[in-house]
């Protein structure tokens, strides 16, 4: 089978199935508006299954395409990274679509990048997205009918009435999905950075979604914009790429990026700003430190939006750039990355403590868990990272989706108004206690069983471990300590949002009456990626078939070498392939362990044993306590450094048009209407002296018979404005030609 | 650092693993020192202290232990005998002290033992 | 199986349980039980280590004697109010950081000194049985029977016994029961 | 008539409206809604002729993908000063000609809220769509002149008239800034005519700048220099001879054009400091006529410099980059941060527009074309490409903007942004549409603002790292501002302000106005090349020669100082000579 065919064309339909599904249920959704009626409730529901129709097919397809794919390389067969010294490209298929523009020899376009990294993604995004639009089948059932808002109150001081927005909802995601593809089957930057906006877009929609709150409005802009904050910085990344190699094709850009700078690649110091470039991009959509204010306010949106688009798949997509422009950061850029990715998650976890909010505690966490994939790709464990991304993807969309089913329960987000629920709602509490443990990375180092997440979180550690070994420096050192207390921060905030929200007693007796659990359309996600939140990190049964040996087989060329830096030399970012040997395997594996058992105990003795009393502790660090609860008050400080001065600036700008340049033109004009007032009065003496009386009548008269001509229709002035001005140049055209000729 | 705590039971153990085992009891003595306000239980995290610098000493002169160039010999083991004897000595006054203050506070609290006259 | 390793894996696993369960232990009487079997499960880890005299006295100074002394001493001040006394959660979870901390930094450097990583060749076969006491006797009495083939000569000529150790200890116990004897007699209050 | 033939095809289409205005002159007073109705008609029917240049009308076909001036024709007008009545169409003028008429169109569609002196006002319309079309075809400088005036005056009422309360001022605000320019313009236009003479050129390139062949002979034969005003010739002139280096105060006659040129032009763009004009105008015009001066008259400035300005002087044109560029930033920043402060719906707007159009003046002048680069084209022909771009997704975008907020002022009549709010409750479908408009404004990906925007700030990093810094720094700036308005206006829960119960959902004509809008928008933002394949070759034509000139600039430059150098040289070794001559030897 014919793969350069094949694989574009199955996964390209399979992007673009969501957004054919767009655009039914969008026009399909406004026809009747042009009518000035608002969508049955049968159409409705007909978007929904159509757009989780076409959502299946792309999964479908992906299946299909992963296992063309794995057909025709078996894996462990063509192992790039296995060898080091091998500097070549692993398999990929790349191609364009469509050419967006081309100029000389530089070429813009729509394309396609696969490898086995693409077709991976492309699994999880639609299969996470498949179950999220079934999921949303049964959550977003309210707006299939006239909705009642009670969190919005009208002029006249009443719960706002609207019509349901069931379809909108479907559209919004369908979008989504398609952009998200198309972030992931990109096969240039440019083309990235396109749906990178797209994305971002979605996502403002889908945050927004409640649009008449004020407050899911805001959350909204601050997303997009503290976006666009990051794609500023993306686009300085794509300027100097573009602008020293030419292209923005991934396929060529990595082998440019090997030759020196003479030869067509990049300086040093290009290539430094052209990765800090491109991950500050990755910073604004991961929300990582300090860009990641936008993601606990984006929670505002519907909690399935949460769990695909906040938390499994467009947050995610930072870190798969990163993964996927691997080669073109140097050692420093990837200290840098993995510095923000440990100020990320120790921040994000510390702040997750506090939190009373169910959908943001597991928005902190997701901020922590993004920092522990930047951080894993920075010390250089690229299928670590990315391979937490995967299994990040469904635990956390589980966690999302039980979330979900406990507010669509109990009408609250505020932890302290449940408890005991795990009686009301078995299913939910059940696989959400799945999803924690997978979070905390649960499992026995020494067997070497557990679920998906300690796989993932384990590799991480072990690179973290072996690179600071390689760097003896105590400071390196650090990039290892904060991710092991990291991972115990991890294991007591999930365990506390559990336990608060499932264990004990009730707390608010009358929410708690009438609690139920969610209906089936709600549960089966749950269970299904409840299976997978476990069985993700496994290695498939008699075979080699597992996530890690997918991403392997797309590592990177140059990835598989230990690298030193060129300005600190002292930096070292060791081989991944290092980091399996048992020597760190063990105690790293044991170091988390022991972590997350210590996390987790702590959360038991405060919230389930009461031994703590959160209260006291409360009372005892009133300080730390306020400066968690107030999210290190960036809120605050941005507040006050970037968009107060912003609007001052705005305002000073404006007003240089009212005071300074408006001013000026009118003192021009007011001066050049005196100097024809002078003149006009030092004519006037010179006409009395004259024949006044006489050139008075004769104009008197001249004016009489042209009064006819003032007929007040203004068009008739034009015209003759026109005319005259023609007449003006006939004249004039003459006049010279006889001259000329004379 | 070969396989310190994989297949933790079809290899030998190490001294680093009787120190674990010291330091948990070490910390948990201290951990009880820090936060029992029953004086018997400060004295209970003494002992649990000492009990797991116990270890390390014997885990240290212990010769299926340590390697061929092990030297300490007996050393480990007296010295553990002394902390063992100097504790029951300890415990010994401790307890006095804490029946003294009992009997002239009624309480045995120490948070209220704030005090240098009783 | 190594025997050795699961027995050190069943001894150390209690002890620790045990010495956790005293923590968080809030009933005084609970804890003076928990800390006899934390202690008992240590006197196991020493005769695995090879310390067969040092496990006996253990399990005699301490579970026999100490511990009596101390239940004694429960027995004596425990009265409704000071069954358990409450910390603050506040005051606990600053011990409770601050000793995890000390675990890890303690573990941590455990593992990272060379010479207490397991051997396969340890000095004596595990298989053979130490027998300490008679040894420890003859060291307390001032001779080092256990170093007699010393290679090091420097080693060999401070090889004296624990006698004068001995004694002073003699005599501090001896000093430290009277006192305490004395603190803890019978007075009646002064009110 | 032949309309095969290129001459009648784009007079007819240059002069229908003007002749549609004459017979409005002739219909019955009361009959307003006839006269909407017939010009309308006469709009569109421009719009198809305009049309039937890209579909492929015989005889005016446009070849795409051929780089030149095609259908060129050209026929004498005033002989005495060489002034001909000249035309064509190429790559770059062709898309903005259908631009004009496709929005001519529109915002006659949009005009039908207008009841005040109607005949007046759609004799007025028409006289200005064809002065806007005659620009953008004039190939001959004067006539090209003429067009600007002619396009000046049906404004000035068009404001002034039917504008809102402060229409008198802003209609002579508008009227002196565009005057001004125009007198500038008019200036450089004398020295580059008076300085001009044709006879270096050989027939060949003669005829191919559309001289006909007796004049050429006329030419050739004459000893008097013989100047021109056509556009070509002058920018064969500009490009390969010296007439316009003649020195005044230091600088060239070139440079002193140039400089004219550009004020001239970049008032229309309108570009900071210049542009004062533009809020109070749009303000105050009506909506329909909001949407041309957005969607089209600022347009005329971008393609002044570009068929004019850049070719005819590239000297200039390569001393004043930095300077040109600087300005476009300084536009797009000033812009954005002015559009944040304001409250007044169509002020936000006007501002937006100002920050927009300073892409295009930035992509026309990122000169990148030098000997440090080896003279490669390439980045320029992006920028220029993406300068152009934008000016047509500007003129989609903007003028989509201007009518959705025409469309809530038409009903509410009031255009304060803090008194909105909730609008997507009352008129879903309206709200999508202008929200889908106002995005292809902030320059979102799949929609037009995008591509042009993008073009050209990946082409300024070759150019000026600094520059390049700032305008992508402009794309925060842009959400925030567009992002905020919608948030104000669209969403929320609640309209607070007045006539509440005006708030009609969106009419089917308003719809097709607002639709097409949006649709191409889509189309050019999905498929670029939809209007690149027409222009690109064109403009990276223009661009071609300009980096060729340079290139013979710098290599003429270079011999004339090797040969200065050794004439330095030879004098100095002759001094030395005579001192030892002269020197009495001991």
């Amino acid at each position: 089978m014919d793969l350069q065919t094949w694989l574009p064309l199955l996964l390209g339909l399979a992007w673009l199935l969501p957004l054919a599904s767009f655009a039914i249920v969008s026009i399909g959704g406004s026809l009747p508006q042009i009518q000035g009626h608002h969508a049955s409730y049968r159409s409705q529901k007909i978007a929904g299954v159509v757009a989780s129709a076409a959502c299946g097919a792309s999964f479908l397809l992906s299946l299909l395409a992963m296992a063309i794919w794995l057909t025709n390389h078996p894996l462990g067969a063509e192992h790039p990274g296995g060898h080091p010294g091998t500097a070549h490209a692993p398999p990929h298929y790349s191609g364009d679509f469509y050419s967006l523009a081309s100029f000389g020899d530089l070429h813009l376009a729509i394309g396609y990048y696969i490898d086995t990294l693409t077709v991976t993604m492309f699994c999880m995004v639609t299969l996470i997205a498949t179950c999220v639009h079934v999921y949303s089948w049964g959550y977003m059932h309210e707006e299939l009918a006239d909705v009642v808002d009670n969190e919005v109150a009208t002029r006249d001081g009443k719960a706002l009435h609207r019509p349901g927005r069931y379809h909108r909802f479907f559209q919004y995601l369908s979008l989504f999905t398609f952009s998200m593809l198309g972030v992931v089957i990109a096969g240039n930057l440019a083309m990235v950075f396109v749906f990178w906006e797209l994305v971002g877009i979605c996502s403002y929609f889908l945050i927004g979604f409640y649009i008449e709150r004020p407050s899911a409005t805001n959350a909204a802009n601050k997303a997009f914009i503290v976006n666009r904050v990051g794609d500023f910085g993306m686009l300085i990344g794509l300027m100097t790429l573009w602008s020293s190699l030419g292209t923005l094709h991934f396929d060529q850009i990595f082998p440019q990026l090997a030759e020196p700078a003479s030869a067509g690649g990049l300086s040093y110091p290009l290539l430094v700003v052209a990765g800090i470039g491109l991950f500050c991009g990755c910073i604004g959509k991961s929300a990582q430190f300090p860009l990641h204010t936008w993601l606990p306010d984006a929670m505002e949106g519907p909690t399935p939006v949460s769990a695909l688009v906040h938390s499994a798949t467009m947050v995610a997509a930072g870190v798969y750039l990163v993964g996927r422009c691997y080669p073109i950061f140097v050692p420093e850029v990837l200290l840098v990355i993995a510095v923000v990715g440990a100020i990320t998650l120790a921040m994000a976890a510390t702040i997750a403590i506090t939190a009373v909010d169910i959908k943001r505690v597991l928005a902190y966490s997701t901020i922590s868990q993004l920092g522990y994939m930047m951080l894993s790709l920075g010390l250089g464990g690229w299928v670590a990272g990315l391979f937490h991304l995967i299994t990040h993807a469904f635990f956390k969309s589980l966690l999302f989706l039980c979330s979900g089913s406990v507010i669509h329960a109990v009408h609250t987000n505020d932890l302290r108004e449940m408890g005991g629920l795990r009686k009301k709602m078995p299913w939910t509490a059940y696989t959400m206690l799945v999803g924690c443990l997978a979070i905390i990375g649960a499992g026995v180092p020494a067997w070497g069983i557990g679920f998906s997440g300690f796989f993932s979180k384990d590799a991480i550690l072990e690179q973290a471990w072996s690179f600071a070994g390689a760097n003896p420096a105590p400071v390196y050192g650090l990039l290892l300590w904060v991710p092991v207390a990291g991972a115990m921060l991890t294991a007591l905030y999930m365990f506390r949002l559990w336990y608060l929200t499932f264990a004990g007693e009730p707390r608010n007796a009358d929410r708690y009456a009438h609690a139920h659990e969610s209906p089936l359309s709600m549960i089966a996600p749950l269970v299904l990626l409840a299976t997978l939140a476990v069985s993700i990190g496994w290695v498939w049964p008699f075979s080699e078939l597992s996530v890690t040996s997918l991403l392997e087989q797309a590592r990177p060329a140059g990835t598989q070498e230990t690298v030193q830096g060129e300005w600190l030399s002292s930096l070292t970012i060791p081989d991944e392939h290092l980091s399996h040997a048992p020597e760190i395997q063990v105690p790293a594996g044991w170091t988390t362990f022991s972590a997350a058992m210590g996390g987790l105990l702590l959360a038991t003795m405060t919230y389930l044993w009461k031994w703590l009393r959160a209260e006291e502790i409360r009372q005892s660090f009133r300080p730390i306590h306020s400066f968690l609860w107030n999210q290190w008050w960036f809120d605050e400080l941005y507040d006050w450094t970037l968009v107060k001065p912003t609007l001052w600036l705005s305002r000073f700008f404006a007003s240089i048009d009212h005071w300074l340049i408006d001013p000026l033109v009118h003192g021009i004009t007011h001066v050049s209407r005196l100097v024809a007032r002078l003149l006009d009065s030092l004519l006037d003496r010179r006409a009395i002296d004259g024949s006044l009386h006489t050139l008075a009548d004769q104009t008197w008269n001249t004016g009489l018979s042209l009064r006819q001509l003032q007929s007040g229709s203004l068009r008739q002035y034009v015209l003759f404005l026109v005319a005259g001005t023609l007449g003006l140049f006939a004249v004039a055209s003459l006049y010279w030609k006889f001259a000329v000729a004379g | 650092m070969n396989f310190l705590l994989a297949n933790l039971l079809s290899e030998p153990v190490g001294v680093a693993h009787y120190m674990v085992v010291g330091a948990v009891l070490f910390t948990c003595g201290i951990v009880c020192m820090a936060t029992k306000r029953n004086a018997l239980g400060v004295l209970m995290g003494v002992e649990l202290v000492l009990n797991g610098a116990n270890i390390n000493l014997i885990a240290m002169g212990s010769p299926y232990l340590q390697g061929e160039n092990a030297t300490l010999g007996l050393d480990g083991q007296l010295m553990a005998l002394f902390v063992i004897v100097l504790a029951a000595a300890e415990a010994a006054v401790l307890l006095a002290i804490t029946l003294n203050f009992y009997n002239s506070a009624g309480s045995v609290d120490i948070d209220q033992a704030d005090q240098l006259r009783g | 199986m190594h025997w050795p390793s699961f027995f050190f894996l069943l001894f150390g696993g209690f002890a620790c349980l045990f010495a956790v369960a005293v923590v968080l232990a809030s009933n005084i009487v609970r804890m003076a039980f928990y800390l006899v079997l934390s202690l008992a499960a240590t006197s196991g880890l020493f005769f695995l280590a090879g310390a067969d005299f040092v496990g006996a006295m253990q399990l005699m100074i301490y579970v026999g004697g100490t511990m009596v002394l101390l239940v004694f001493g429960v027995m004596l001040t425990s009265q409704s109010p000071f069954v358990s006394m409450r910390t603050s959660s506040g005051q606990m979870l600053t011990a409770l950081v601050l000793g995890g901390t000390l675990l890890f930094v303690l573990s941590f450097t455990a593992f990272h000194v060379p010479a207490w990583q397991p051997t396969h060749r340890p000095a004596v076969d595990p298989n053979t049985p130490l027998l300490t006491a008679t040894p420890i006797g003859m060291a307390l009495e001032g001779y080092r029977v256990d170093q007699l083939d010393q290679p090091d000569p420097r080693i060999r000529q401070g090889m004296s016994g624990y006698l004068f150790p001995f004694i002073i200890i003699s005599v501090h116990l001896l000093v430290v029961l009277v006192g305490a004897a004395y603190l803890a007699r019978a007075k009646r209050r002064s009110t | 008539m032949n309309l095969h033939s290129p001459a009648t095809y784009l007079s007819l289409l240059t002069f229908l409206p003007a002749a549609a205005a004459v017979v409005v002159c002739f219909l019955p007073k009361d009959q307003d809604e006839f006269v909407k109705k017939w010009t309308l008609g006469a709009t569109v029917v421009a719009f198809l002729l305009s049309l039937g240049m890209l579909v492929g009308w015989p005889g005016i076909a446009f070849q795409i993908g051929e780089p030149g001036m095609q259908h060129v024709f050209s026929v004498d007008w005033i002989p005495s000063f060489q002034v001909h009545y000249m035309m064509g169409i190429d790559g770059i003028s062709l898309p903005l000609v259908v631009l004009t008429t496709l929005i001519s169109m529109l915002a006659m569609g949009a005009s039908w809220p207008i009841t005040k002196h109607v005949k007046a006002y759609c004799m007025l319309f028409l006289l200005l769509e064809t002065g806007m079309i005659g620009v953008f075809l004039a190939l001959d400088f004067f006539l090209f002149y003429v067009f600007w005036e002619v396009m000046l005056l049906p404004m000035y009422f068009l404001i002034g008239v039917w504008g809102g309360p402060r229409r008198e001022y802003a209609a002579i605000k508008f009227f002196l800034f565009t005057l001004f320019g125009s007198v500038l313009m008019l200036i450089a236009l004398l020295m580059l005519y008076y300085s001009s003479d044709l006879r270096p050129l050989d027939a060949g390139l003669l005829a191919e700048v559309g001289i006909s062949q007796t004049d050429i002979e006329a030419i050739q034969a004459a000893d008097t220099p013989q100047h021109t005003f056509n556009l070509l010739a002058l920018q064969e002139l500009g490009q390969t001879t010296d007439q316009f280096k003649n020195r005044l105060a230091g600088k060239t006659y070139e440079w002193w054009a140039f400089l004219l040129l550009f004020v001239g032009f970049v008032i229309k763009v309108p570009s900071v400091p210049l542009h004062t004009w533009l809020p109070d105008a749009h303000v105050e015009a009506p909506t329909p006529i909001s949407m041309i001066l957005a969607g089209i008259l600022l347009k005329m400035g971008g393609y002044g410099l570009l068929r004019i300005a850049y070719p005819i002087c590239p000297e200039a044109a390569y001393d004043l980059a930095m300077f040109v560029c600087t300005l476009g930033v300084v536009s797009m920043v000033y812009g954005a941060f002015a559009a944040l402060a304001q409250t007044d719906f169509k002020r936000l707007v006007a501002y937006s527009s100002i920050s927009h159009m300073g892409y295009v003046v930035l992509g026309l002048g990122v000169w990148s074309a030098t000997a440090g680069t080896d003279y490669n084209p390439d980045y320029w022909k992006m920028g220029m490409n993406g300068a152009l771009f934008q000016m047509i997704a500007h003129g989609i975008s903007s003028a989509g903007m201007f009518f959705m907020v025409g469309l809530l002022y038409d009903r509410v009549h009031h255009r304060d942004l803090n008194q909105f709010g909730g609008i997507f409750g009352k008129m879903p479908l309206s709200s999508g549409l202008a929200i889908g408009i106002f995005f292809a404004g902030l320059g979102l990906p799949g929609l037009c603002g995008f591509i042009g925007e993008f073009f050209v700030v990946l082409a300024t990093w070759k150019f000026s790292i600094p520059l390049a810094v700032v305008s992508a720094a402009v794309v925060i700036l842009t959400a925030g501002y567009i992002l905020w308005t919608l948030q104000r206006v669209y969403l929320g829960a609640d309209y607070t302000g007045p006539h509440a119960e005006a708030l009609t959902p969106i009419t089917k004509r308003e719809l097709s106005i607002a639709a097409p809008l949006l649709a191409l928008a889509l189309l050019f933002g999905v498929y670029p090349r939809a209007l690149l394949d027409t222009m690109e070759p064109s403009v990276s034509q223009t661009v071609e020669r300009l980096a060729e000139w340079k290139e013979r600039d710098d290599q003429a430059k270079e011999t004339r100082q090797d040969s200065g150098k050794t004439t330095r040289q030879a004098r100095r070794l002759t001094n030395h000579h005579q001192q030892q001559l002269t020197t009495p030897s001991p």
